[in-house]
């Protein structure tokens, strides 16, 4: 078993980071907003921990103090927030696609100012930045407990008012203004909380991977945080939580199932060789076979209706 | 600024700009239709230059399940431009089958095409590398004949100098969207991809057969994208098979920048993020990648339908 | 005028939509020549009729049979090409797209020039509304002029059976008179109508025959001049 | 407002000069009218005379070219929409907008939402008073379902209604704002004869209950008739008549433009 | 055919039972997808040839090594997988990879952590040693290689003068590689006429090009990769460009050749590795590659070899002293660490030893300067240095 967390360990911390990153973009897509900012976020969580850890924060001894580590995500918090309203305001006046795209070119624009600062370290990035716990595993002290807050939280805001609010704007903006509700706030409310987890998620992620570059959060991330939310399932917010779980751990089981005995040689080559293959295939096919995502709202009901009787 | 420098960066703005917009053609034209974007296009972009490279009689490399494997034909580089860029179109369709269609069908959220199109790009770069891996393939250098490698058009102590390969492209582009505008303003098909483009069932019910004009568009937008990888790839070389996905990031910008939809606007908007990438002061090189998406930042605020894209209106 | 060839069979036709029965057992024939009117309450089922008719949603049982051919199977612009338009609930005009590009759509399955440009013209002494603004882009029509279009569209493809839901929905009682008298034109010079209207009054003095539909199912037929004495018809439909 | 001031006008609505043009079309041209509190105002005219454009421009959706609005003795011009929503005007859309996706019960909660102003933190914690809130929203919701005859219907998703239905619910959202001025843009479109009956009496039923004020857009000729204290008629964007249906009904220019004679 | 499938040979081994019991697993981590793969697939056929040399040589005192291939997919969070995969499931006793830096300052410190040997194999950048005890690299880091080319360029023409600098401000290593040759500019008493930066996924170079020509420059350098560089030489001599070129340590392969074709004559690249390299195991590696893949071996294939043959021989050196099966696992990776560190070798890249922290001592570099057939098939490296 501890050979299994040893392996996996990484793995499982991955997948709670990846659920959380899914909800990033979920609480936008709330509202309709189709933000691809997340990995924007994300980016400057991670460079906000990895300069605070290797180049402000003094400690002594062995492990990064847990203390500096909150003090990076309230930070982070405050940054990401004050951003995010900063952008959110005028960008959050355009719809669908385009929307999409002055996000993405907002992720972009982050990505060359980091190949570009000193602060940043250029292309190599920030490096050695310390370790709060022994092992990687133990990330999940920090992992669980976001997850659970994230989806507590979410949980409440579909059953209230504001979720309402959301909805309807996501259905018809033009007339959910005319049922009193203001989109501007709404939108740029969901916005902010979106981008917050993105960058929380960076901080935690910036220690997890030991070192923070210009390639973290970048176009591709944008993209594949989006399938975690649309093949998970945009209607409930269990749907990218369940979608960011299967696509971060999808290569990986791949990469194991290759190197399960017993397989027919070609198989066992093109299952290692192929990875990518099936992992692109796997999208397609579960776009197809899930057009809603694989949680949906209705999915929910029918579980809890069983449960009950 | 002495005028042959200012008319060179302008040629090479110009240039490096006929590269996105012959890239952003058919990216843009299979917006217009279904008003998706389809992430597979730079792949396709990608494999019709190849599909060229060994229709020509090229070699694999070494590093792939088809190591060192050759066509047992070849066929000139025209020729085999065109097929190759059929081929192209075929597979564009094959993607719009699988990836598009099924999802259409079953009323799924358009944003989850997005979806399925990147996983269709992810699913053919990684195929291309598990056939042919990640090598370098390059085009013979005379497959343009004798043309000159590159014209001056300045004098020989201020040359002005333009890549003849670059002008190909360039023409190319020009005449393409000369054809495409003829087809959607001015024939029956354009009326009619454009009622397909605003509504399937609206279409059908005026006796257009939706299907028929979707497979069409995604026929002809994997012709110009293979045509066009081809056409790069001459230029460029064809730099493995991420090659055309590195254009896609770009080109959505260039389509943004013109109008999403709109043929003309992705070469006008293809010109205009070249030229400003080649003025850029040589002390802010670094920052040159972010000028198309700052300019494209900028345009989404100010007029967000893009310079030639007419604003959406809505009525009540 | 032989009204004894039927045009238009439908026959035992049933129509799902997800869990939901719209439509049960319904059998209505169109005689080629009639004007044919199906009227019933909100929700009876009169525009799932006509959507599947167009084959804009697929029965779950039944035939429909127009001139002899099955078309249950076929595909909508097939229909289309057979000779059957419609004038659909909710208009959908193409909001993008000028009047007049709307209405050459409309004539998108022919191909003679002449006869096109002809109608054209009819269409705009019907509707004077829309030679004002031919070059206005149809999303911003107003609501009647919208449904003026979609009228005027479907009788651009020059079909020989026109199916109407609802044609003077939002339309000023002028034009409401006016749509009824080209709808008797058309019908003389050789188009069969099938006609869903909520002004069943109006509806069955237009029309031949009429359909009574009440939650899904057919429940009474009969002569126009007939239905409009029948007390039932009197008390749920006319008010 | 302080309501406790003796208010000897019960003008509630003021239509100042209005004037909206689209390019070179004016659509609503130099419109002045009041509408009193409580009363039923029709407003009718041929199609494309600008009656919808105007409705758009008292709650919002379109800024006038020129010309005031004065609600309750404010001006109101400048306001967004759901600012206007959120004082008491609400409306029905001509050509539908209900939230196709939400099931019916949720389009009427939905528009509950301004009555309740707990805040987020509050809300989510699922305190008491939030919880009696949601529960309340729910109920009345309920009520007005009830009252438009679409209870029955409460979980079906508003896209798949049939189109009279959506109308009805139209109605119902709009008076789950609590509205104190009600627009109507052609809510008996899709009813028949005997329907539009009974739409006309539960309006008139609605006005009394609710206390509010009615205006209306209807090209049925009879029920705007039997129903409205005034109407307006419109043509060309220019107001051509003003006063109570008998007046009107009888007015030459109007018959020419709108009626016709039959 | 099937038998030059670099990665079907492994999955012999891998799936054969009989092999497993007795062979002693080495991790290769390095990118086999992803646009990194590029350099990956090359290092992925410069280790196995060495599987299979070493091997057919006895192995470990007898004992078969078994690859094992873990790809790195590109990036930090594949990186760590790999890792984690090889030594917890693989349990290999030292890994040789990733391909790139920054994935190697992600992984790099969980084999530390994990007490894993790990050889670099094209990791140049600063630190990477310093990441740890567990932590060396055969690939000599940019700083020393470098500065070899401009001593060789100004020996071919003493007149220059002015020089322009290119690099790829995307990519770790010809970011550091950069610092090096403008440093070397200024210690030369060179003129740095411009800095142009670019992105490795650049096809098109025209702007900068001009740019700096109208500057004049009589000397070039470019610090990028092989696509990149080898497009931005061509487009630089398209368009006219006359004078000397550097290319740095990225555009040393034959992958560039390509690119470039004719247009990479007389092009000077820095090397830490050369063909030509006279000693035994080099002519074996050498010969073993090319009848494989009709071509001279690229550095990025020799330094792979290196790394596993580092292994191979700290291994043997180890098992004579210790046998390897009377060690557990955790000694042994721990052992053989220090044995790595401790011994010398002599490779495909010449001599080589590591310093106490696990950087290597190289001893010999190269310039090369590309010299195509006038049939303009024909392109090979001719050694200068
Ligand atoms: N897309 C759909 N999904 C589910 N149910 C639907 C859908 N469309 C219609 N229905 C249901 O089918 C029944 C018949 O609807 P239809 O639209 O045919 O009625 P109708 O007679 O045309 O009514 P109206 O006069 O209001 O237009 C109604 O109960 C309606 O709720
Ligand atoms: N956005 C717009 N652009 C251009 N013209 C417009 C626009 N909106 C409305 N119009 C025009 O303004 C006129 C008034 O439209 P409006 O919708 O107010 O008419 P209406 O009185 O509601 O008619 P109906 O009874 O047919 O619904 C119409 O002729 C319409 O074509
Ligand atoms: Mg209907
Ligand atoms: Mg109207």
């Amino acid at each position: 078993m501890s050979n299994f967390f040893t392996t996996y360990g990484f793995l499982i911390v991955s997948m709670i980071l990846g659920a959380i990153l899914g909800l990033s973009v979920y609480l936008p897509l709330m509202s309709g907003q189709l933000s691809l900012a997340s990995p924007g976020f994300y980016a400057l969580g991670g460079y906000i921990a990895a300069i605070l850890s290797t180049q402000v924060f003094k400690y002594t001894g062995d492990l990064f103090p847990l203390p500096f580590l909150g003090l990076e995500l309230l930070l982070t918090t405050v940054i990401s927030a004050v951003l995010a309203i900063l952008l959110g305001i005028p960008v959050l006046r355009l719809r669908g696609i385009y929307l999409a795209i002055a996000t993405i070119a907002f992720v972009e624009i982050l990505r060359i100012l980091a190949l570009n600062l000193d602060i940043t370290g250029a292309a190599v990035g920030i490096f050695a930045i310390p370790q709060p716990f022994h092992s990687q595993i133990e990330y999940l002290w920090l992992a669980i407990p976001l997850l659970i807050l994230s989806m507590i939280f979410l949980y409440r805001l579909e059953q209230i008012r504001v979720g309402r609010a959301l909805r309807a704007i996501r259905e018809d903006e033009l007339a959910s203004g005319a049922m009193g509700i203001d989109q501007t706030y709404y939108k740029v409310l969901s916005f902010t909380l979106g981008a917050i987890l993105a960058g929380l998620v960076g901080v935690i992620s910036a220690h997890f991977l030991n070192t923070w570059n210009a390639r973290q959060g970048t176009f591709d991330a944008s993209i594949i945080f989006l399938a975690f939310v649309l093949i998970g399932g945009s209607k409930t917010f269990v749907g990218p939580v369940i979608g960011g779980m299967i696509l971060t751990a999808l290569p990986e089981v791949l990469r194991a199932m290759a190197g399960t005995s017993g397989l027919p040689l070609p198989l066992a080559n093109f299952l290692r060789d192929g990875r990518l293959i099936i992992f692109g295939f796997l999208i397609v096919i579960g776009s197809i076979f899930y057009p809603q995502g694989i949680i949906t709202p209705e999915l929910l009901k029918r579980i809890r209706w069983k449960k009950s009787v | 600024m002495d005028f042959n420098i200012f008319l060179q960066q302008f040629l090479n703005g110009l240039s490096v700009g006929s590269v996105y917009a012959i890239f952003a053609l058919g990216y843009t034209l299979v917006f217009s239709i279904l008003g998706i974007i389809n992430f597979a296009h730079g792949a396709i972009f990608t494999l019709g230059a190849y599909f060229v490279y060994f229709l020509i009689g090229g070699a694999s490399g070494f590093n792939g399940w088809l190591s060192n494997a050759q066509l047992p034909f070849s066929f000139p580089f025209a020729i085999a431009l065109l097929l190759g860029s059929v081929l192209a179109g075929l597979v564009a369709i094959i993607v719009e089958r699988l990836a598009f269609k099924p999802l259409r069908e079953r009323g799924a959220d358009s944003l989850l095409t997005l979806v399925s199109s990147l996983g269709a790009a992810v699913f053919i770069v990684n195929l291309i590398q598990l056939l042919v891996g990640a090598e370098i393939y390059t085009f013979p250098d005379n497959i343009y004949g004798n043309l000159p490698v590159a014209i001056n058009l300045g004098t020989v102590e201020k040359p002005v100098m333009v890549r003849t390969v670059q002008i190909i492209i360039f023409l190319v582009s020009a005449l393409t969207l000369a054809v495409l505008t003829y087809l959607i303003n001015s024939t029956k098909i354009g009326k009619a991809l454009q009622a397909v483009a605003e509504d399937t069932t609206t279409a059908s019910l005026l006796g257009i057969n939706p299907e028929k004009y979707i497979v069409f568009t995604f026929f002809l937008s994997g012709f110009l994208g293979g045509m066009a990888g081809t056409l790069v790839g001459s230029s460029v070389s064809i730099a493995g098979p991420y090659f055309g996905i590195t254009f896609g990031l770009k080109g959505l910008g260039v389509i943004v920048l013109g109008g999403l939809g709109n043929i003309p606007g992705a070469v006008i908007g293809g010109l205009i993020i070249g030229l400003a990438e080649s003025f850029v002061p040589t002390d802010y090189s670094g920052y040159r990648e972010a000028i198309s998406f700052a300019l494209l930042f900028i345009m989404l605020l100010v007029r967000p339908q893009g310079l030639l894209g007419r604003k959406r209106i809505q009525k009540v | 005028m032989d009204i004894k060839t039927p045009l238009l069979e439908i026959k035992n036709l049933y129509v799902n939509y997800g869990a939901i029965q719209a439509l049960e057992d319904i059998d209505i024939v169109v005689y080629e020549g009639e004007i044919v009117t199906l009227i019933g309450a909100n929700g009876a089922g009169k525009s799932t009729t006509l959507r599947a008719i167009s084959r804009l949603i697929p029965p779950r049982r039944g035939q429909i049979v127009y001139q002899g051919i099955n078309i249950t199977r076929s595909r909508p612009d097939q229909v289309v090409r057979l000779g059957i338009a419609q004038s659909p609930e909710g208009r959908r005009v193409l909001a993008r797209q000028t009047v007049l590009d709307n209405l050459k759509l409309g004539a998108y399955t022919r191909s003679d020039k002449l006869g096109i440009k002809s109608d054209l013209e009819k269409q705009f002494i019907i509707f004077p509304r829309l030679a004002e603004r031919r070059h206005q882009l149809a999303g911003t029509l107003s609501g009647g002029e919208q449904q003026m279009l979609a009228i005027a569209r479907a009788v651009m493809s020059k079909p020989k059976l026109l199916l109407l839901d609802e044609p003077s929905l939002g339309l000023a009682p002028q034009i409401v008179r006016e749509i009824f008298s080209v709808i008797r034109q058309l019908n003389e010079s050789g188009v069969t109508i099938l006609l869903v209207e909520q002004n069943a009054t109006l509806a069955l003095q237009t029309a031949t025959r009429g359909y009574v539909l009440e939650a899904g199912k057919l429940v009474l037929s009969g002569l126009a001049s007939e239905l409009l004495k029948d007390e039932r018809v009197k008390q749920a439909y006319l008010g | 407002m302080d309501s406790s001031t003796p208010k000897e006008l019960s003008t509630i609505l003021e239509v100042k000069n209005v004037t909206r043009r689209f390019g070179g079309l004016v659509a609503v041209n130099a419109v002045s009218f009041t509408v009193e509190e409580q009363e039923i105002f029709g407003l009718i005219g041929p199609n494309g005379a600008g009656k919808t454009t105007l409705f758009n421009i008292i709650t919002g959706l379109l800024p006038p070219s020129q010309g005031e609005l004065i609600y309750q003795g404010e001006s109101i011009t400048k306001c967004k929409a759901y600012q206007i929503a959120s004082q008491g005007i609400a409306r029905t859309f001509q050509n539908l907008r209900l939230f196709g996706n939400l099931s019916v019960l949720e389009n009427v909660a939905i528009a509950h939402h301004i009555h309740y102003k707990t805040n987020l933190l509050k809300s989510l914690f699922g305190l008491p008073p939030t919880r009696l809130e949601e529960e309340e929203t729910y109920n009345k919701s309920k009520e007005l379902l009830s009252l438009m005859g679409l209870i029955d219907k409460q979980e079906q998703l508003a896209r798949n209604l049939a189109y009279g239905d959506q109308r009805r619910l139209e109605i119902a959202r709009a008076l789950a704002l609590k509205p104190k001025i009600l627009l109507l843009d052609e809510p008996a479109a899709g009813m028949n004869p005997s329907e539009k009956l009974a739409l006309s009496d539960l309006i008139r039923q609605i006005r009394s209950d609710f206390n509010l004020t009615v205006i209306l857009i209807e090209h049925h000729v009879p029920l705007v008739m039997g129903l409205c204290d005034r109407i307006a008629v419109l043509d060309f964007g220019q107001l051509i008549a003003l006063g109570q249906p008998e007046i009107v009904k009888n007015d030459p220019a109007v018959i020419e433009a709108y009626l016709g004679d039959e | 055919s099937q038998t030059n499938t670099p990665t079907t040979t492994t999955s012999n081994t891998q799936n054969s039972p009989a092999s497993t019991s007795e062979a002693i697993p080495i991790g290769i981590a390095v990118a086999q997808t992803s646009n990194v793969s590029l350099l990956g697939q090359e290092q992925v056929v410069g280790a196995k040839i060495a599987e299979q040399f070493f091997n057919q040589k006895g192995g470990v005192n007898g004992k078969p090594i078994k690859l094992i291939f873990q790809d790195t997919a590109g990036d930090e969070q594949g990186t760590i997988n790999a890792f984690n995969t090889l030594i917890t499931q693989n349990q290999v006793v030292g890994i040789v990879g990733p391909t790139l830096s920054q994935q190697a300052f992600a992984a790099d410190p969980i084999a530390e952590r994990a007490g894993v040997p790990v050889l670099g194999p094209s990791n140049t950048a600063k630190g990477i040693p310093q990441i740890g005890n567990y932590i060396a690299r055969v690939s000599a880091p940019v700083a020393v290689v470098a500065p070899n080319a401009v001593e060789e360029a100004l020996k071919i023409n003493p007149k220059i003068k002015k020089v322009a600098v290119f690099f790829a401000q995307n990519d770790a290593f010809s970011k550091s590689e950069t610092e090096t040759f403008q440093k070397t500019i200024k210690d030369q008493n060179l003129e740095l006429v411009t800095v142009q930066k670019f992105q490795t996924t650049d096809t098109d170079f025209q702007t900068q090009a001009t740019n700096a020509m109208n500057l004049a420059p009589d000397l070039i350098i470019i610090s990028g990769l092989a696509a990149d560089g080898g497009n931005l030489i061509k487009q630089l001599r398209e368009l006219g460009y006359k004078g000397l070129i550097i290319g740095g340590n990225g555009l040393n392969t034959s992958n560039m050749f390509p690119v470039c074709q004719k247009l990479c004559d007389g092009v000077l690249i820095a090397q830490a590795y050369s063909p030509e390299l006279d000693n035994e195991i080099n002519k074996a590696f050498r010969q073993a590659y090319l009848a494989q893949n009709k071509k001279e071996p690229p550095q990025f294939s020799a330094q792979a070899f290196s790394g596993v043959q580092v292994f191979v021989e700290a291994l043997t050196a180890l098992d004579k002293k210790t046998p390897i099966k009377s060690l557990s696992l955790a000694d042994l990776r721990s052992k053989l660490n220090q044995e790595i560190l401790a011994g010398t070798y002599e490779t495909p890249l010449g001599k080589i030893a590591f310093d106490p922290e696990g950087e290597i001592k190289q001893e010999q570099f190269f310039v090369a300067q590309i010299k195509v057939e006038p049939d303009g098939k024909n392109t090979k490296f001719n050694f200068l240095k």
